[in-house]
């Protein structure tokens, strides 16, 4: 076994334990956490695939950012923690049986026979000047300005679509609106109710 | 390193979408009072589009943006057909949206990007273009669903279709990533031609035509990747569940026209078989599901199940002629239910919401002239002559028997009789039982005017429906 | 022709309804009641007038036509196209479906004037008129489908038409969806053709026929079938849907929920001869495929006769007249089967004119009635109502064939030919119409006996009230009683030993039992003193001597015998013991058989099972399944895992 | 040597893991957003891997746009999230039974 397979098996040993962790353990500020290994140990993978641009940016803009909105939501709805999980062992084991059997049959599929170094041979390395990142930059704004151009438009409706949904002006938050300060009419402030005298009696 | 400015001319109907999208978020800010401008600012920009499609109408095929973008018969086809839907889904949610609170200009504006993505599909010649502008489109509708913000019922749809819609897009790119790994290509002419040399019996294929399927399947609504249909239909505010059902089928098709046909025609053999089944398992269980409701919506829902499943037998001839008849069902299903939840929106109001079956009680005392509107659309539904709806399921379980699947065609014919019975049912409710509540139906000027056009135009249309039919078959021509 | 293009004329024969029904239907607001009419009648009466020169046309001067009006829309390599085909058949319908109409139109000026629904009424008059006659005239299968389904969705709406009754609602459902089982075996049937032919305009169809008389079809494995008998038997489901055929002749009884002129122009004359008129349209394809024949033959035979037992027991005058319509069915189905189209076409005609006529004359009791259907409430009406009374009289004997009325001849004619026919099944049909001639006679007589004669049963504010309908309705009744008469008389000789109808019917050579007996043809003088001799004629009057003695002695019978007793006491106790045998054997037992048939066959076995029981499994089907969803966003997730699962574990293993 | 088809069977177990984990999670919807996003990493591994052993770049270029996308779809997501809970004070996978039938 030489060292990239090495690698190869420890990240792939962890990556997979990570992401059984993330889908069965109870607490899911725990959960959110193995998710971040999970992307981790991928990262690393990805590098051995000399997709080193991509390695980074899973690791900035997931760990970075996506993993904490996560963690920032699962916190902020404070989710009772003793109901969760309940019932989950009786369904673990037809879940179990469907994976087994879902992973066999696309192990099958995807094997050695027709995707192993016969059919598809170990490329040879990049030269030391290569640079995946200019690589990427170079086919992203010519070959594929189009697409990217739909993906801003995608993050542009996500912005609109977050805080269409999720904005609100709470009702018992205290701010001063000065133009409706100035705006304001004696009337609005002072009524002057007019009251008939009582008679004694 | 040069590289040439690509022509955007046969993409100007989407930039003009996306430039007056951004407009109306900027304009609302400054409007606020008068909020009528961003509706009315929407409806300009989709006749703008209209126009800009008609002018640039396709006579050949061209492609631009290296490749990604494709402008042919089929997509100004679509695209017209999206114009003329969302016109009426906004024209119908107006008034709907405003009495419960919801007019902002981000519902225009969700509404557009979700029409640039159906746009996108339409020309989209490779499969990163294809799968963005499905994102598009969904994230869009995710968030519609969801518009709500009160409403418990909206949110739970909205997040039962966002996890399931995820699902399935995860599904499509999975197999889109085994395409990819066999074919060394996303640009769909070239998949095409690589398969044409691998030959149809490549199981790595077929293996990644299941995943695609599948997904492809969930976005019309197909047994069984159906089970959102009739939440979402049934949670959504009715004014996005008349988005949901109507302008998104006809943008699957051309999911299905560039992905299934385009790319992977020369498997054609495996996945008519995987549609014939989903097909007979759609027609058979939404159909029969759909008698037990009670809520229109979910009615209408299961409806659409079925529906789809005999839009696919269109699809399963895998002939130019199938995928017109297909293109026809498509189109004339999402007017269909374009009108029926129309209705829905017309006779739903502040604080109430038409969803019960027997809301329609006695509709022909209250108002014949809706109640015939009705009539026209259950009938159409139900494919009763002579009635639009009639020819295009004639023309799909024609195209089956031309397949020489007759016990196919048989079995939809049986289905559709037994579809007849729950949209009999209303016309029964409308016309035979007496009204519950007397209140009059109130609606805007430009929402009556179309819904009765919506309603006429199944039976009106007869006379023309050649052309319309010629018109598909041309769309469909072009492509090859 | 007439300086005119003759397509043209065909054109504006069915626009001309069409034009009359908008106008009254859309405009009707604008124009108002008698603008309205007057539009509806006047469409129709200009088809009546052009149907005629056409008619005039095509059997006097021999000109057909057959070919394309107008192309709407090529499909998949089959053009949707509208196509006339002009023929014998084709003029003779066309003549008697505007002419039946045209008087029912005027009939209904009287009948509906005061109904709020006037203008709509017409409106869906006029349209049925045009979806009949583009259904007679067309000469492919897909426009003959667009009629048939046309006639049927304004059949719902017509029964369905007096909305605020509940028994309406579920007669019009009824309707819709028994006719729904007989579209299906109809679809299927131009499937099959399509399939085979790789067309739909009957011209080719019936020009590849002869060839494939002998081609087996195998579709489901195992079962191989005759492939034109396979096409005619599904062509007949259909028919049988339309002209209320046993099993599925549930919907017509209850269609009488209709305003009475529908019952007499949609479910007598026309719209439930449409199934007649196909299969004798088809007769190139059903001569070729002697099972069909036979099928055809043993339905039609079993309707006939037992549905007009059935009658004998109905107490609805209206009810009555639908039961006896679905046995003439019944009589005109077995004509075809034995390959006399001629006689059934013959036949329709005849019953058109006479039943509509019944239709008509009850619908006039039942106006001056005041909307009272039930018979046992009448009784002596002939005093009040003398016009209705006779044409009724000459309605009643055309229908059970007594000579000289239109019936007898054609009846007659249907008689002979089953016992000319040779056709497996034959001697049960002949069993079976003849003794249909006799339950015909009882029942008919039965109700023109109640309604008319005998002491009037019903209160006396009614009693004061009635008076004979005014001019609009019994000016149809005489026009309608004149062919009654006479068109059997006049039409025998050319329809059914002439050359009338020229090749538009297709007959084999083994088959053509009207040639056979056009050889013992000699005028009508002889036909009408043989028919005096033989078994029919006996068998009707014995059925009417029974209803007489039946609804008009035995009332009496009481007080007769006590005035009697002893003075005539051998004729009386003879008389009487043949009241007793009429009563046990033929009417007491045709009255038991047809209770019998109606309570547990037609009502529990057909329309409680078949009909009610089918939509109650798959509501209990539904209501099951809708329990699948549900609600768990996990369950869906699995629900597409399983599928996915499934699609690829079946696909990447076979 | 480490083949294709190492790195495909990895995809595919990820992608089985996460398929189960929303089927098996009754309880909360957080769960299921994440196991979504290991069904795109599972995507992506085969991209990356596609992309390496054929040596074509445009494997890298869709991983980077189902990246973007993820990230908008979990936003949006979350935000969902967000009013679903404001709606019913719970995110239980199971309490979102309302619709049904």
């Amino acid at each position: 076994m030489n060292f990239e397979q090495l690698l190869f098996y420890f990240f792939s040993t962890v990556l997979v334990a990570a992401a059984v962790m993330v889908i069965t353990i109870r607490n899911p500020v725990k959960a959110a956490l193995f998710l971040v290994l999970t992307f981790f140990t991928a990262a690393c993978l990805w590098i051995l695939l000399e997709a080193e641009f991509l390695a980074i940016a899973l690791v900035l803009v997931y760990v970075g950012a996506v993993m904490v909105l996560f963690l920032f939501v699962v916190m902020m709805l404070d989710v009772n923690l003793v109901r969760l999980r309940e019932g989950f062992a009786e369904y673990l084991p037809i879940g179990g049986i469907v994976a087994v059997l879902l992973v066999l049959e696309m192990a099958i599929i995807l094997g050695p026979q027709r995707f192993g170094l016969g059919n598809f041979p170990e490329p040879a390395g990049h030269a030391a000047d290569y640079s995946n990142t200019r690589e990427l930059g170079r086919v992203l704004y010519t070959a594929y300005v189009y697409p990217f151009e739909i993906a801003a438009v995608i993050l542009l409706v996500a912005i609109i679509a977050a805080i269409a949904l999720a904005l609100r002006r709470r009702k018992d938050s205290k701010y001063q609106d000065p133009r409706k300060q100035i705006r304001v009419e004696p009337a609005e402030r002072l009524r002057i109710v007019k009251m008939p005298t009582e008679k004694r009696g | 390193m040069t590289y040439p400015i690509p022509n955007l001319l046969p993409a100007l109907p989407e930039i003009w979408v996306l430039g007056m999208a951004c407009v109306i978020l900027i304009v609302d800010l400054y409007a606020k009072p008068h909020r009528l401008v961003a509706y009315l600012l929407c409806q300009g920009t989709l006749v703008g589009a209209a126009l800009l499609t008609l002018t640039g109408w396709s006579t050949g095929t061209e492609t631009t943006f290296n490749n990604t973008f494709v402008h042919d018969r089929l997509s100004d086809l679509l695209k017209l057909t999206f114009y003329l839907i969302m016109f009426c889904v906004f024209a119908y949610s107006r008034e709907y949206i405003r009495e419960r609170g919801m007019y902002r200009a981000e519902y225009f504006v969700l509404g557009l990007f979700g029409l640039v993505g159906m746009m996108v599909m339409a020309s989209a010649n490779h499969l990163l273009t294809l799968y963005l502008g499905l994102e598009l489109l969904s994230l869009c509708l995710y968030a519609m669903v969801a518009f709500q913000r009160d409403s418990s019922q909206a949110t739970e749809a909205a997040m039962k279709y966002f996890v399931l819609g995820a699902v399935s897009s995860g599904m499509l790119l999975y197999g889109m990533s085994i395409l990819y790994g066999l074919t060394g290509s996303l640009e769909i002419g070239v998949i095409k031609q690589t398969i044409a040399g691998a030959g149809s019996e490549n199981v790595a294929l077929t293996f990644g035509l299941v995943f695609i399927v599948v997904a492809i399947a969930f976005k019309f609504g197909i047994v069984p990747f159906h089970m959102w249909v009739p939440d979402v239909y049934h949670g959504a505010p009715t004014s996005v569940t008349v988005y949901v059902g109507t302008a998104p089928k006809v943008a699957a098709f051309a999911l299905v026209m560039r992905l299934l046909v385009g790319g992977l025609e020369d498997l054609a053999v495996s996945w008519r078989e995987m549609l014939v089944i989903l097909s007979v398992l759609s027609m058979g269980l939404g159909n029969i599901v759909a008698i037990a409701q009670t809520n229109i919506k979910r009615m209408l829902a299961y409806s659409s199940v079925s529906h789809m499943g005999f839009f696919l037998l269109g699809v399963i001839n895998a002939t130019p002629n199938g995928y017109g008849s297909a293109l026809f069902y498509v189109i004339v299903y999402a007017v269909m239910s374009l009108g029926a939840f129309g209705m829905v929106i017309l006779l739903s109001r502040t604080g109430f919401e038409a969803e019960r079956l027997d809301d329609f009680k006695g509709l022909n005392q209250r108002s014949p002239w809706y109640a015939m509107i009705m009539l026209l659309l259950m009938f159409s539904m139900a494919g009763v002559p002579p009635t639009v709806g009639f020819y295009a399921k004639l023309l799909v379980i024609q195209s089956v028997i031309q397949a020489n699947m007759i016990w196919l065609a048989v079995i939809a014919v049986l289905f559709a009789v037994i579809g007849a019975y729950y949209y009999l049912r209303i016309v029964r409710l409308m016309y035979f039982e007496d009204a519950e509540d007397q209140s009059p139906i109130i609606a805007g000027t430009d929402m009556r005017v179309l819904l009765g056009i919506n309603g006429l135009a199944l039976l009106l249309i007869i006379p023309w429906v050649g052309v319309v039919i010629d018109l598909c078959g041309k769309a469909i021509q072009g492509l090859s | 022709m007439l300086g005119v293009d003759i397509k043209s004329i065909y054109l504006a024969i069915p626009l001309a309804c069409l034009i009359g029904s908008i106008a009254a239907g859309v405009f009707g607001w604008k124009i108002g009641r008698r603008g309205a009419h007057t539009a509806a009648i006047g469409g129709v009466a200009v088809s009546f007038f052009l149907s005629l020169l056409v008619f005039s046309d095509v059997v006097i001067h021999g000109h057909s036509f057959n070919g394309r009006v107008y192309t709407w829309a090529v499909s998949g390599g089959i053009p949707l196209e509208i196509g006339f085909l002009i023929d014998p058949l084709t003029a003779v319908m066309m003549v008697v479906v505007t002419f039946v109409s045209l008087m029912v139109h005027i009939y209904t000026i009287g009948y509906m004037a005061d109904d709020p629904g006037y203008k709509r009424f017409f409106s869906y008059t006029a349209l049925f008129t045009f979806f009949m006659l583009v259904l007679v005239m067309s000469n492919n299968f897909l426009q003959l489908f667009f009629g048939w389904e046309g006639v049927g969705l304004v059949s719902y709406l017509l029964i369905g038409f007096w909305f605020q009754r509940e028994s309406a609602i579920y007669a019009s459902l009824k309707a819709f969806l028994v006719n729904r089982v007989g579209d299906f075996g109809f679809l299927l049937g131009m499937a099959v053709i399509y399939l085979s032919f790789q067309t739909l305009d009957y011209e080719a169809v019936f020009a590849i026929a002869p060839q494939v008389a002998q081609q087996n079809v195998q579709w489901i494995p195992g079962f191989d079938w005759n492939l034109l008998t396979l096409i005619c038997i599904l062509l007949f489901i259909g028919a049988m849907g339309k002209s209320a055929q046993v099993p599925l002749h549930v919907w017509l009884p209850d269609s009488m929920e209709g305003p009475t002129p529908i019952s007499a122009l949609i479910h007598a004359a026309t719209m439930v001869t449409a199934g007649v008129f196909m299969v004798a349209r088809m007769s190139p394809l059903f001569e070729l495929s002697d099972t069909a024949l036979s099928v055809v033959l043993v339905i039609g035979s079993i309707t006939a006769l037992f549905l007009g037992f059935v009658a004998i027991v109905q107490n609805d005058i209206k009810r009555v007249v639908a039961y006896s319509t679905i046995s003439q069915l019944g009589y005109m189905m077995v004509a075809n089967a034995v390959s006399a189209y001629a006689g059934g076409i013959f036949h329709l005609v005849t019953h058109a004119f006479f039943k509509a006529l019944l239709f008509l004359a009850a619908g006039s009791v039942i106006i001056a009635m005041h909307h009272e259907q039930d018979m046992r409430h009448m009784g002596g009406l002939r005093r009040y109502m003398p016009v209705t009374y006779w044409t009724m009289v000459v309605g009643s004997l055309a229908l059970c064939g007594i000579p000289p009325f239109a019936g007898f001849f054609s009846k007659d004619s249907i008689i002979e030919a089953v016992h000319a026919s040779h056709i497996a099944f034959s001697g049960f049909a002949y069993f079976a119409v003849m003794t249909g001639v006799f339950v015909t006679a009882l029942y008919t007589f039965r109700m023109l006996f109640m309604t008319f004669h005998g002491k009037p049963r019903m209160d006396e504010h009614t009693l004061h009230h009635v008076r004979e309908s005014p001019f609009v309705v019994t000016f149809p009744l005489v026009m309608l009683a004149i062919p009654s008469v006479l068109a059997g008389a006049v039409l025998i000789k050319p329809m059914l030993f002439g050359d009338l109808f020229g090749t538009s019917l297709a007959v084999l050579p083994q088959h053509d039992v009207l040639a056979e007996m056009g050889n013992h043809y000699h005028g009508l003088g002889p036909f009408i003193t043989h028919g005096l001799e033989s078994l029919p004629f006996g068998m009707a009057v014995l059925g009417i001597i029974a209803a007489w003695l039946l609804y008009v002695r035995y009332p009496e019978l009481p007080g007769v015998i006590s005035e009697r007793a002893r003075l005539v006491y051998t004729l009386l106790l003879r008389k009487y013991f043949f009241d007793e045998v009429n009563d046990v054997v033929f009417a007491g037992g045709a009255t038991k058989i047809g209770t019998f048939l109606w309570k547990i066959g037609d009502v529990k076995l057909i329309d409680g099972f078949a009909v009610n029981g089918s939509a109650r499994v798959v509501g209990w089907f539904s209501s099951i399944v809708r329990y699948v969803q549900t609600g768990y966003v996990y369950h869906y997730a699995f629900a597409m895992i399983i599928g996915l699962f499934l699609l690829m574990t079946f696909f990447l293993h076979r | 040597m480490i083949s294709l088809s190492h790195y495909l069977v990895l995809g595919a177990v990820l992608f089985a893991l996460a398929v189960v984990g929303i089927f098996l999670n009754r309880k909360n919807v957080v769960i299921l957003l994440m196991a979504i996003e290991l069904m795109l990493l599972a995507v992506n591994i085969n991209f990356l891997a596609f992309s390496h052993y054929r040596g074509d770049i445009a494997g890298q270029v869709f991983v980077f746009f189902i990246l973007t996308v993820a990230a908008a779809e979990a936003a949006i997501g979350l935000a969902i999230l967000v009013v679903l809970f404001r709606n019913r004070q719970t995110i239980d996978v199971e309490d979102l039974d309302i619709l049904k039938g």
